[in-house]
């Protein structure tokens, strides 16, 4: 019988602690993993956060000369990688957590960026911001090779690698020809 | 005290010409070769005789160099802290090797998977029915087998019907069918009772509505980074424990020592998850036997132990904190605070709430005396977890297998020896207890230090087998590393599955009243399970569990 | 049906669940993180039954069907029966990623992919697993009573639409 | 028979009997430190329920479309048989029709299950019937005991014979007990047992017929709910001034159906659920004290 007054007890003491959502926000913590969201001027299309998305809910899908990035909230799991992997911290975890839609196309997120082509075969390789964002690290990296292998990163890697074992027979028969 | 070298020399003396070959994998976990012929001989001295724990049983499909497929029994010694694992080698095109079910029916299960996913039959089993794959998956199309290609599923067929066992006299009686979707029990678990009146004389159940083939995907598509949120999904209330039991296996692999304070972090996550796990299951436990208000206060209290996780990882499960080499986040000063004073106020309202609750007369009746599960059949089924330690085997593997920071914690582990759902419940409520007293420690005493260091080289082709307790028992994780950056084959147990077996065995006799909360008291977690299957089968008549032959009915 | 009557049926089907909405929770094969989610919203802290949400006994007596899981091959035929004992006017909400879009084990051999995959649910909740306020946010949006937050975003580099922009 | 009256109970009776049910989750949610649904909710799930399809399994008989409008009918009929807000009843001599009718439609609950060919409706029907054939005599024992103590068949305030005695305590303890069962909510909620038997009787039901018994099962509560008023009037001659309507008369069933409300939903909400054999025990005890009220009343006047 006691444990039905304490139970009882338990029930009116306690009072109602029922949260007022929707009518109020509830208060989310500091660092919780809601929305992953994409600031779009800072991607510049790499695709790594493709790869590592366990539940593919990032896909990256190449055409002619259009680069395209397709986040689908659906199939996020809100794990954190591509915030860890991007090498531009374009992701950034917001605090919104009322995700439902009523139609699959609003959790859609879909980014196109400009494909470049390749010097050398004329092949879309990469995309413009990758090579503008390689092109000024490159300059500083490069130091005194920057004149010659300047123009390397408009290759594609094939003509790369041509251009590459090219330059080196060069060398070997300069040298060999100057002993 | 026994160690693991002398159980090897026990074997060997008593199987002259049996063991091949003894290798020592890593510190406490010893590999056993032997002939495929021998495996049921050495598997019941081993398990009957010695009294080594089942832990789980795998085969794998070698298509390297000697190209062929080994069968691996692991058995654990919690007293000794040991792990043998016993490797039996078929030979392609002789896919076949005889079955220790008819000897130690533990194992079951585990050979009726081997042959539905890689093909190998075990010769001589009981009950060589589907476990896993769908009642329209063709019968020779092997998912696990490394010919298979994820993306090539055959077509569905919508008229497929699973073999059900009626046992002979099942003409008079009512076929009672429980599930897939029963609202106690919110997962898709489906059981066939046959009943006389309201008693339960037969029992039957069928799953694999949860087999995601989450194996196949670590294999084929992820990577040693990205397996973790893999395991992490393999069950929405245990993530952590399968995400720790992963991390483990692959370093102890790799012989990876991981940092201190992510040692303290990890085992902090896995008691959080303990007590939420726990809570969750007195609260549905309780509504099961229709004391709603013990589901609204049980899960009111553990709504503080959610908002308390979600405080430290950002979310509320599948926490994303434990991957191989340490811990993804660290925790902050005044988040630790945060968390000391809620962790305090939660053991307060805890143990206020149970004191209440626990006592109830009407609570009481209805659990005492009911799914009695006696010492002798606990060790026989190799039973894991809180299911254990309710009918008297003292096993935790917090305690028998050290990992992480648990040596530097005190806790007791409860045990009781009722057998019934009311010893499972008390066992589950001061388990909570001490995993609260637990978390308390670990915040206090968390020491400095990095959270994570990258394993810079994992060899391929080592085996390795990671324990972890889990709310429901002891997980167990077999992996082979592989090459590529990512596994060759990884085994996940979880302990309801070896639990679930046991149920059936629980049932017969009950009224169907108690039939849910008899099934709920194993806490079965089926998503855990990916795959559950029937217990008992009809070899004959000494198989079928029927209300005459009941207990006696099996060997 | 073009969207518009889709959109007007859809209305009448809310009108007449009035302030009742009965739920109904299907597991199709997941890892059960959703299905305590939807239990967690009628426990205190949350207690759907504000709203009037109960959790219906059995399919027949439900209104809303929460399916949670990636549809397994196995539980198609369970799900299937269980749209089809569902009395109209009744909703499907697909909860949690494993029913929005397959999660994170959407290209298994042994798996659909989600529920859209076999019905077409009437809101998306996504989430791993959705807190149960984002639960109650979508069913409230099933319902009517909450207008939607999320928007699709698309952002397209210029230039992109000349066929051939060489660099 | 008085046609006012009888218009006066029966809209009572559709009006207040959500409303109580209403009240009853609210002081239950209360309990369970929450909010709980608005006292109108259970309005709204009729009216839902009204406008919904029913979904009948294949080969599922006519009785199955029909008895649950039987079931209603039942119900309401026992409103007319008892004095509620005003003084007299609308049926004289209504006592023995209304113990008839709360038995019948006990049993009709019981029909409902098996009919439904469920596995689950059998066994919640079977449970009903075994549960009933207990709870109902004690029930018709306290009942008769009361009409016996009034001297009259009618149940209204009105009458009163016998000098206040012993056996009216009994027997209106003995009704309160098995009014927990006839609420057929927890802890005796064994044929509808939603965790174990899945709606039990009511599995197989849904759109209007399942509103029509769940309002059944809504008005039969409530009338049984207003039978303690009798018990109080018994001891407090309030109603005897004879005009038709009386300020504390209606005061007096308010109190009692609302304490009724209490009483069940606190047993509900701090209470596991029986099984089917220790509510049979427990209501064998109560049918000997309830029987020991009439042996009481007839044979020891000293003690009347």
């Amino acid at each position: 019988m006691s444990s039905i007054l304490k139970l009882l007890r338990l029930g009116i003491r306690k009072g109602r602690v029922t949260l007022r959502y929707p009518a109020e926000r509830t208060p989310t913590p500091e660092g919780l993993r809601g929305r992953p969201v994409l600031d779009f001027d800072k991607c510049i299309g790499c695709g790594a956060c493709a790869k590592m998305c366990p539940p593919n809910a990032l896909t990256v899908e190449e055409k002619e000369n259009v680069w395209t990035l397709r986040l689908y909230y659906g199939r996020c799991i809100m794990c954190g990688l591509c915030e860890e992997v991007c090498p531009v911290d374009a992701y950034r975890f917001s605090d919104e957590f009322e995700l439902a839609s009523a139609t699959r196309s609003d959790l859609e997120v879909e980014l196109k960026l400009l494909r470049v082509q390749c010097k050398g075969c004329g092949r879309y390789f990469t995309t413009k911001r990758v090579l503008e964002d390689a092109a000024a690290e490159y300059s500083e990296l490069a130091g005194g090779y920057a004149g010659e292998f300047k123009d390397m990163i408009y290759l594609c890697p094939d003509c790369r690698r041509v251009k590459w074992s090219e330059s080196l027979a060069d060398a070997y028969r300069e040298a060999r020809h100057e002993s | 005290m026994k160690t693991d070298k002398n159980i090897v020399d026990e074997l060997k003396n008593r199987f002259p010409g049996g063991i091949l070959k003894v290798g020592e994998l890593r510190e406490g976990q010893l590999l056993v070769e032997l002939r495929r012929e021998d495996l049921p001989r050495v598997m019941e001295y081993a398990h009957n005789t010695l009294e080594g724990q089942f832990l789980t049983m795998a085969g794998a499909d070698y298509v390297d160099s000697l190209n062929r497929f080994i069968v691996d029994y692991v058995l654990g010694w919690y007293e000794q802290g040991a792990v043998i694992i016993f490797r039996a080698v078929v030979p392609r095109g002789d896919e076949s090797f005889p079955a220790s079910t008819p000897l130690i029916p533990v194992a079951d299960w585990y050979e009726r998977e081997v042959k539905e996913t890689l093909g190998l039959n075990p010769v001589g089993h009981p009950n060589p029915r589907k476990l896993l794959t769908s009642d329209d998956w063709p019968e020779d199309l092997f998912p696990m087998r490394k010919g298979f290609r994820n993306e090539a599923p055959p077509p569905v067929k919508a008229d497929a019907k699973f073999p059900f066992i009626e046992p002979e006299n099942a003409g008079s009686f009512n076929v009672v069918p429980y599930g897939p979707y029963h609202f106690a029990i919110h997962e898709p678990i489906y059981f066939r009772f046959h009943v006389d009146g309201e008693r339960i004389t037969a029992a039957d159940l069928r799953a694999g509505f949860n087999y995601r083939g989450l194996e196949k995907i670590a294999e084929t598509k992820m990577s040693y980074e990205t397996i973790p949120f893999v395991a992490e999904r393999i069950c929405g209330i245990c993530g952590s424990v399968h995400g720790e039991a992963y991390s483990q296996a692959l370093e102890r692999a790799a012989g990876f020592e991981t940092p201190e304070r992510a040692r303290w972090i990890r085992a902090m996550m896995l008691e959080i998850e303990r007590i939420h796990s726990h809570l969750l299951w007195l609260g549905v436990a309780t509504h099961m036997v229709g004391f709603d208000s013990g589901l609204m206060q049980f899960w009111r209290v553990r709504e503080r132990i959610m908002f308390l996780a979600e405080l430290l990882t950002g979310n509320r499960k599948q926490y994303g904190m434990i991957v191989p080499g340490g811990v993804r986040r660290d925790i902050r000063e005044d988040k630790r605070e945060k968390a000391l004073r809620e962790v305090s106020e939660i053991l307060a309202e805890y143990q206020e709430l149970l004191d209440a609750a626990l006592g109830l007369g009407t609570l009481q009746t209805r659990l005492r005396g009911v799914g009695y599960l006696s010492n002798e059949d606990a060790r026989r089924y190799s039973v894991m977890g809180p299911v254990a330690r309710a009918s008297g085997v003292n096993i935790d593997a917090r305690r028998d297998y050290p990992y992480e920071a648990y040596p530097h914690f005190e806790f007791e582990t409860p045990v009781q020896t009722g057998g019934d759902v009311l010893a499972r419940t008390v066992v589950r409520a001061y388990d909570t207890l001490e995993s609260i007293k637990i978390v308390k420690q670990a915040l206090e005493t968390l020491p400095d230090g990095p959270v994570h260091t990258p394993i810079d080289y994992i060899p391929p082709d080592v085996t390795s087998v990671g324990l972890v307790e889990g709310p429901r028992g002891t997980d167990v994780h077999y992996l082979i590393t592989g090459g590529e950056d990512t596994v060759y084959r990884w085994r996940v147990r979880a302990p309801t599955y070896a639990n679930l077996p046991v149920t059936p065995l629980m049932l017969v006799g009950e009224t169907l009243a108690d039939a849910t909360v008899v099934i709920g008291s194993v806490d079965p977690c089926i998503s855990c399970t990916e795959r559950m299957m029937v217990v008992d089968d009809r070899t004959g008549e000494e198989r079928v569990i029927s209300g005459q032959g009941s207990l006696e009915g099996i060997k | 049906m073009s969207p518009e009557d889709d959109l007007a049926a859809k209305a009448e089907k809310i009108r007449r669940l009035g302030r009742s909405p009965w739920v109904f929770p299907v597991n199709s094969g997941g890892c059960n993180g959703c299905d305590i989610e939807i239990v967690d919203t009628i426990t205190p802290y949350f207690d759907a039954e504000r709203f009037g949400v109960r959790v219906a006994p059995s399919a027949k007596q439900a209104d809303i069907l929460l399916v949670t899981g990636p549809v397994t091959r196995q539980s198609l035929k369970a799900l299937m029966n269980a749209y089809e004992a569902t009395p109209e006017p009744k909703l499907v909400v697909a909860v949690g990623n494993c029913a929005c879009g397959g999660g994170i084990c959407h290209d298994s051999f042994t798996v659909m992919g989600g529920v859209d995959a076999v019905i077409k649910p009437d809101a998306y909740v996504p989430g791993c697993p959705p807190r149960p306020e984002a639960l109650l946010y979508g069913l409230l949006l099933a319902l009517g009573k909450a207008e939607q937050k999320v928007r699709r975003s698309e952002f397209k580099e210029e230039g992109i639409d000349e066929n051939r922009a060489a660099v | 028979m008085n046609l006012p009256v009888l218009a006066l109970n029966l809209a009572l009776a559709i009006a207040i009997a959500p409303l109580l049910d209403g009240l009853r989750r609210k002081i239950t949610a209360r309990l369970q430190n929450r909010v709980g649904p608005p006292l109108t909710q259970s309005w709204h799930d009729i009216i839902k329920l009204l406008r919904k399809e029913t979904v009948l399994p294949e080969g599922a008989g006519l009785m199955l479309r029909v008895l649950p409008a039987l079931m209603l009918m039942l119900s309401l009929a026992m409103f007319a048989m008892i004095a509620t807000v005003t003084v007299q009843s609308p049926m004289d001599e209504g006592g023995i029709i209304f113990i008839e009718l709360a038995v019948l439609s006990a049993f009709m609950f019981a029909i409902a299950g098996g009919m439904s060919g469920n596995p689950y409706g059998v066994v919640g029907g079977s449970r009903e019937a075994i549960l009933a054939t207990l709870v109902e005599p004690s029930i018709i024992v306290s009942l008769t005991a009361l009409l016996l103590f009034k001297g009259s068949l009618t149940l209204d305030d009105a009458s009163r014979s016998l000098a206040f005695g012993g056996t009216l305590v009994v027997a209106a303890v003995a009704y309160l007990l098995s009014l927990l069962v006839e609420s057929g909510r927890v802890p005796f909620d064994v044929a509808e047992a939603e965790s174990e038997l899945t709606g039990g009787y009511l599995i197989e039901f849904s759109g209007p017929p399942l509103a029509m018994l769940k309002l059944g099962q809504f008005i039969r509560a409530t009338a049984m709910y207003s039978v303690p008023k009798l018990f109080l009037t018994a001891l407090i001659p309030v109603g005897v001034t004879g005009d038709a309507f009386s300020i504390a008369v209606t005061a007096l069933y308010m109190v009692s159906i609302l304490l009724c409300t209490l009483l069940v939903s606190m047993a509900e909400s701090l209470n596991a659920r029986y099984r089917l054999l220790e509510a049979s025990k427990f209501y064998a005890v109560v049918l000997i004290f309830s029987l020991l009220a009439l042996v009481i009343a007839f044979y020891a006047p000293g003690w009347r």
